[in-house]
């Protein structure tokens, strides 16, 4: 994936001298190893700042609602279908856009790597073909990546952009998995176990909201978690009010929500948040025959109907 | 608790089960009295915070009614409901936030008044089986 | 260990309707514990923070003077949760009041120094609390000539108008009330914005100071006209609006460069504030 | 002071004497991570830990405190008056602080207890708390304490401090605070090149963190003209306004305050954590935000740390250089390269 640095870069600076676009949103080069940076290169100077690689997991299209500029924006498959939604929902508008598509074989989970080392630290990672060489005080440690993605990645089925104006690359052979494993096994659980469950699950969560601020899908002028009238949800630690949030948070992303997995990423505690989108996932696609993003000019579920919906709730 | 009595937060939409229960209360049907009737004007205006904020207020179960699919006098209103209960009731019981049979759902219309009274008791009873709400309400928070 | 988040118990004592659109009301508060107005001394241009046990807390800026003693008084508009549930609340009920809270308006450096009050709207609190300050018998031989330009958007919205109409009988003090416009045939005062009507009976800048609140637009057009007149930035006083929730530079949502707009504030020159980051 | 010794054997029996006493705080590995708990058992402490992932600010300063409470039940004679909630401000102990945590208290002090207020809660919990420090032999790579007036053997911040000396804890007694606490454990003096061994491993531990950045240039710079600095643009673009960075830090004191009602006839008024990341945070109810953008948001963030405070209070940054917010944010914002940049004024590759 890192041969896309080049051809980012040689697109920006293209764009930008042509005047095509004002702005390139892309990563640069974290400070952090196994971590880069969003950035928006303005001039062809800063796009030589462009990179790419196994550690571009934050998904861009969180950068685009109600911009106004001209803007060339990279895109793995689950960015594009976030930013078919925000079209859809007129966060942004497809003639502002010029999507460099980038075909993704998965972003590394740096946690996981991370657990493996005994809680060494990592200073150095380097990433060569399939494979990521991490090193640190008389350590050095080397780990295929397709064995450490983030588990959205290891599940995904839609690597490819499905919106474009330039492809990075050859389009990525789609995955072949199943990929609801760990949404069966709760689904197969006592109502008493999913409690537990989940309570144990968002335990750690200290309502810092990073998840909701990290997702794409989240733009509402006023999220419900600051509505004060009424007040829908309280705003300590304590539990009735974390399981509340959660619960909305996900179910506002319904249909809408692209399993880029950024919120787990930005979870500063760790939570697999997930695991209440990833069932809304399941749910629409079993309903309704639909993933979000995938097809232009196709509404989310929840704006649309058919005279023939199901009902199961009767 | 051989005392206790459910409560049930009902959200019925104006036109079909609001009058479904009024002609249900002129017709003198019995029904049980532990459902908390509030008015929409159509379940469409239903939102899921609504439910949850029943819950978490100490309902032991919500029952939402409207219109059958294909008469809201909006048109298409809950058609919009229908998919975002499905959606919910999944969700509610996935995450272990409630047990199955503590939020219900109906579409009534203004001349079933036997089938809303019918309705009503199974909801209740059925609410009345799970006992107590206890998991999802919102009690003083526990703070230092 | 005394404990500066607790506010005094106050019973409403009056709850006065001050505007035609009934979005103002002016509450009259009187201490539970009478001690507890001794520890609330305050002076004019200071805020304090209402507290609804429930509804959670405000900053106000206290609208009596320190020279009307045995109630507090504040004049509320409606706009949030807490200030929409007073609104329905009624001579009786029992609140909270908790400061005072911030700075005052520099009355030792006003001392023999002519003033000019620039308000408007419902700004016109703590200016209110001012001028009866100044024109308390006491008070009034310290400060020279007093110009008082009052302005809102028509004669309904303005606070206070009892009281306004007593000033304007006075003659140790200039009223300027205006309005943007009126239907109001009998209307006897001036007509026009709050900058064009200060411009119109220029007060001398000489030896003099300016103490201006009101809405953003207003200052904006008030400023250029105040520097015409000669008035520099040291001698031009505003006071700022921030959302706060300690009101004792705590907890740091109020935040302005160095400084905390609830504790070095509200009050502040705008040779000061032409120092400090622009976002207020 | 006295320099003593205690064997890691002997270090669980210290605890639990210590425990018998005192609440005692200490570094708790839970799941990937680690956070300061009050101990159950002795076992359960870990100085085997670089840094928790929360500072421990929140054993002083709780994410959500009840500040008082009331009754809204009409028939109340005291209906609506707000009391004072009993709390327990007992002697405690949190063992294991990391030097730049405790310095991080100091800083935090200023806010809290100015000269004109005191928070009450923070005074009385920081009075009933000794803090006894762990050395950093090892820092991490994202450590920049040495850069702000801290290190990773400072004991500006402790009433004791522990050195890991590999077979066990050199100890240092530094305040009276802590030479009560500490004396009622049994402690044997250090042997004689337990002084030299620390002076060795505080060397290598100073020389393994690289100076960051100079907060003396920003302070000497004009405030204004780094606020209106082009430079944020580019600082701020990656921002998630998440506010993770704030939750996580020892000196993000900014809070909220939330009254909670239950069944309409109690309730509670709240204090809880808030962070000025959030859009929330300055919005008037009138609708008016003096901070809507992300740009002022991230702005007010960098410039209260290193800006503001330094010119405020003289005493330095508003940061201590633990890390945590460059180890946790997840679009890797780096406070070291803002402070190089602010000192710098440029964003050019500093």
């Amino acid at each position: 994936m890192q041969a896309y640095t080049e051809k980012i870069r040689e697109a920006a600076k293209r764009l930008l001298a042509e005047k095509k676009v004002d702005v390139v949103i892309g990563f640069r080069k974290g400070t952090m190893p196994l971590m880069n940076e969003p950035f928006q290169a303005r001039t062809p100077e800063q796009a030589d700042l462009l990179v790419w690689d196994g550690n571009c997991g934050i998904n861009l299209a969180n950068y685009l609602p109600k911009r106004t500029e001209k803007i060339a924006i990279v895109a793995k498959g689950c960015d594009s279908r976030n930013i078919s939604i925000q079209i859809l929902e007129n966060q942004i508008k497809r003639e502002q856009l010029y999507i460099l598509g980038a075909p993704c074989k998965g972003m590394t989970d740096k946690r996981k790597i991370q657990d493996e080392l005994e809680g060494k630290e990592i200073f150095q990672a380097e990433e060569a073909g399939g494979q990521v060489k991490v090193s640190g005080r008389d350590f050095e440690k080397t780990f295929n990546r397709s064995e450490y993605l983030q588990e959205n990645c290891a599940v995904c089925l839609h690597r490819n952009p499905v919106i474009s104006d330039e492809m990075l690359g050859e389009p990525v052979q789609e995955q072949q998995v199943e990929c609801y494993e760990d949404i069966k096994q709760i689904e197969a659980m006592t109502p008493e176990e999913k409690r537990k469950h989940f309570d144990a699950l968002i335990e750690p969560c200290i309502r810092c909201y990073a998840c909701r601020s990290a997702c794409p899908a989240c733009y509402c002028p006023t999220c419900f978690v600051d509505e004060s009238k009424p007040q829908w949800v309280g705003k300590t630690t304590d539990p009735t009010d974390t399981r509340t949030f959660h619960f909305l948070r996900a179910f506002h992303v319904a249909g809408r929500c692209s399993d880029c997995g950024s919120c787990e990423r930005a979870c500063p505690v760790g939570i697999k948040v997930r695991q209440f989108t990833k069932k809304l996932e399941k749910e629409v696609k079993e309903l309704y025959g639909y993933e979000a993003g995938m097809v232009q000019d196709l509404r989310p579920p929840l704006d649309v109907y058919r005279p023939d919906d199901p009902e199961p709730f009767l | 608790m051989s005392e206790w009595e459910p409560k049930v937060i009902t959200f019925l939409c104006n036109w079909c089960s609001y009058g479904a229960a009024d002609l249900a209360g002129v017709s003198r049907f019995q029904y049980p009295a532990n459902i908390r009737i509030i008015r929409l004007p159509c379940t469409g205006r239903m939102n899921p915070k609504f439910i949850l904020a029943a819950l978490r207020h100490g309902a032991d179960g919500v029952w939402v009614s409207g219109c059958h699919p294909g008469d809201c006098h909006y048109i298409e209103g809950n058609f919009y409901a229908r998919r975002k209960f499905a959606l919910l009731k999944t969700q509610l019981e996935y995450t272990g936030l409630i047990e199955p049979g503590r939020v219900h759902f109906s579409w009534i219309s203004s001349a079933e008044a036997t089938i809303f009274a019918d309705k009503a008791r199974k909801v209740v009873e059925a609410i009345k089986a799970l006992g107590p709400a206890q998991h999802f309400i919102k009690k003083q928070a526990e703070v230092a | 260990m005394n404990n500066p988040y607790l506010p005094y118990p106050v019973r409403i004592d009056s709850v006065i309707t001050e505007t035609e659109d009934r979005n103002l009301k002016t509450f009259k508060f009187i201490f539970l514990n009478p001690e507890d107005e001794e520890k609330f001394k305050y002076t004019a241009g200071q805020f304090a923070m209402l507290s609804v046990a429930g509804q959670g807390e405000i900053p106000i800026g206290i609208a009596s003077s320190p020279t009307e003693k045995g109630f507090i008084k504040f004049t509320v508009n409606k706009v949030g949760r807490v200030t929409t549930f007073m609104h329905n609340m009624k001579a009786g009920d029992i609140m909270g009041v908790r400061g005072p809270c911030g700075n005052w308006y520099p009355w030792d450096i006003l001392e023999g120094k002519n003033l000019v009050i620039i308000g408007g709207g419902f700004a016109f609190t703590t200016l209110r609390s001012s001028i009866v300050y100044m024109l308390n018998p006491e008070n009034r031989s310290k400060y020279g000539k007093i110009d008082v330009v009052y302005g809102a958007r028509h004669p309904g919205l303005l606070l206070y108008r009892d009281e306004l109409a007593a000033w304007e009988a006075r003659d140790d003090i200039n009223m300027h009330i205006t309005v943007d416009g009126t239907t109001d045939p009998n209307w006897k005062y001036n007509v026009g914005f709050v900058p064009a009507i200060t411009k119109q009976k220029a007060p001398s800048a000489e030896n003099s100071y300016a103490i201006i609140c009101g809405p953003p637009v207003m200052i904006k057009f008030t400023l250029p006209v105040l520097t015409e007149l000669g008035f520099p930035p040291e001698r031009i006083i505003s006071s700022l609006e921030m959302r706060m929730k300690c009101g004792i530079g705590i907890c740091g949502r109020c935040n302005l460069g160095t400084e905390y707009v609830c504790k070095d504030g509200p009050v502040f020159t705008l040779e000061k504030l032409s120092k400090l980051p622009n976002e207020y | 002071m006295s320099e003593m010794f205690i064997a890691k054997g002997d270090f669980p029996a210290i605890i639990e004497r210590l425990m018998s006493r005192y609440r005692v705080y200490a570094p708790v590995k839970n799941g990937r991570y680690y956070d300061f708990a009050a101990l159950k058992e002795a076992g359960a402490a870990d100085l085997g830990f670089k840094n928790t992932r929360v500072s421990p600010k929140g054993v002083l300063y709780p994410q959500a405190e009840r500040m008082f409470e009331y009754s809204l039940a009409k028939d109340d004679p005291e209906v609506n008056i707000v009391k004072e909630t009993p709390k327990d401000f007992s002697p405690q102990v949190i063992l294991g602080i990391r030097p730049c945590d405790a310095k991080g208290f100091k800083l935090d002090d200023a806010n809290f207890c100015s000269d004109k207020f005191k928070d009450p809660w923070w005074a009385q919990r920081r009075e009933a708390t000794t803090l006894i420090g762990l050395a950093c032999n090892t820092p991490s790579s994202t450590c920049f304490c040495t850069t702000v007036n801290t290190g990773p053997f400072d004991t500006t911040g402790l009433d004791a401090m522990l050195v890991d000396t590999g077979d066990g804890y050199a100890l240092q007694v530094l305040t009276e605070k802590g030479k009560n606490v500490l004396g009622i454990v049994d402690l044997k003096p250090a042997p004689a090149q337990v002084a030299g061994k620390i002076e060795e491993l505080k060397a290598g531990a100073e020389k393994s963190i690289p100076t960051a950045f100079d907060p003396a240039a920003i302070a000497q710079k004009e405030t204004l003209e780094i606020f209106n600095a082009p430079f944020w643009d580019e600082i701020h673009f990656g921002c998630l306004n998440c506010g993770t960075c704030t939750f996580l830090c020892p000196t993000c004191w900014c809070f909220d305050i939330q009254d909670e009602v239950q069944e309409g006839t109690k309730g509670d008024r709240l204090r809880l954590w808030d962070s000025c990341m959030f859009s929330l945070f300055t919005f008037h109810g009138s609708g008016h935000n003096p901070r809507s953008q992300k740009v002022q948001r991230v702005r007010q963030r960098f410039m209260h740390k290193l800006k503001y405070y330094q010119d405020k209070y003289g005493t330095g940054t508003a940061c201590v250089g633990c890390g945590r917010c460059v180890q946790a944010c997840p679009v890797n914002i780096d406070i070291r390269q803002v402070g190089r940049i602010l000192g710098s004024g440029c964003s050019c590759p500093a």
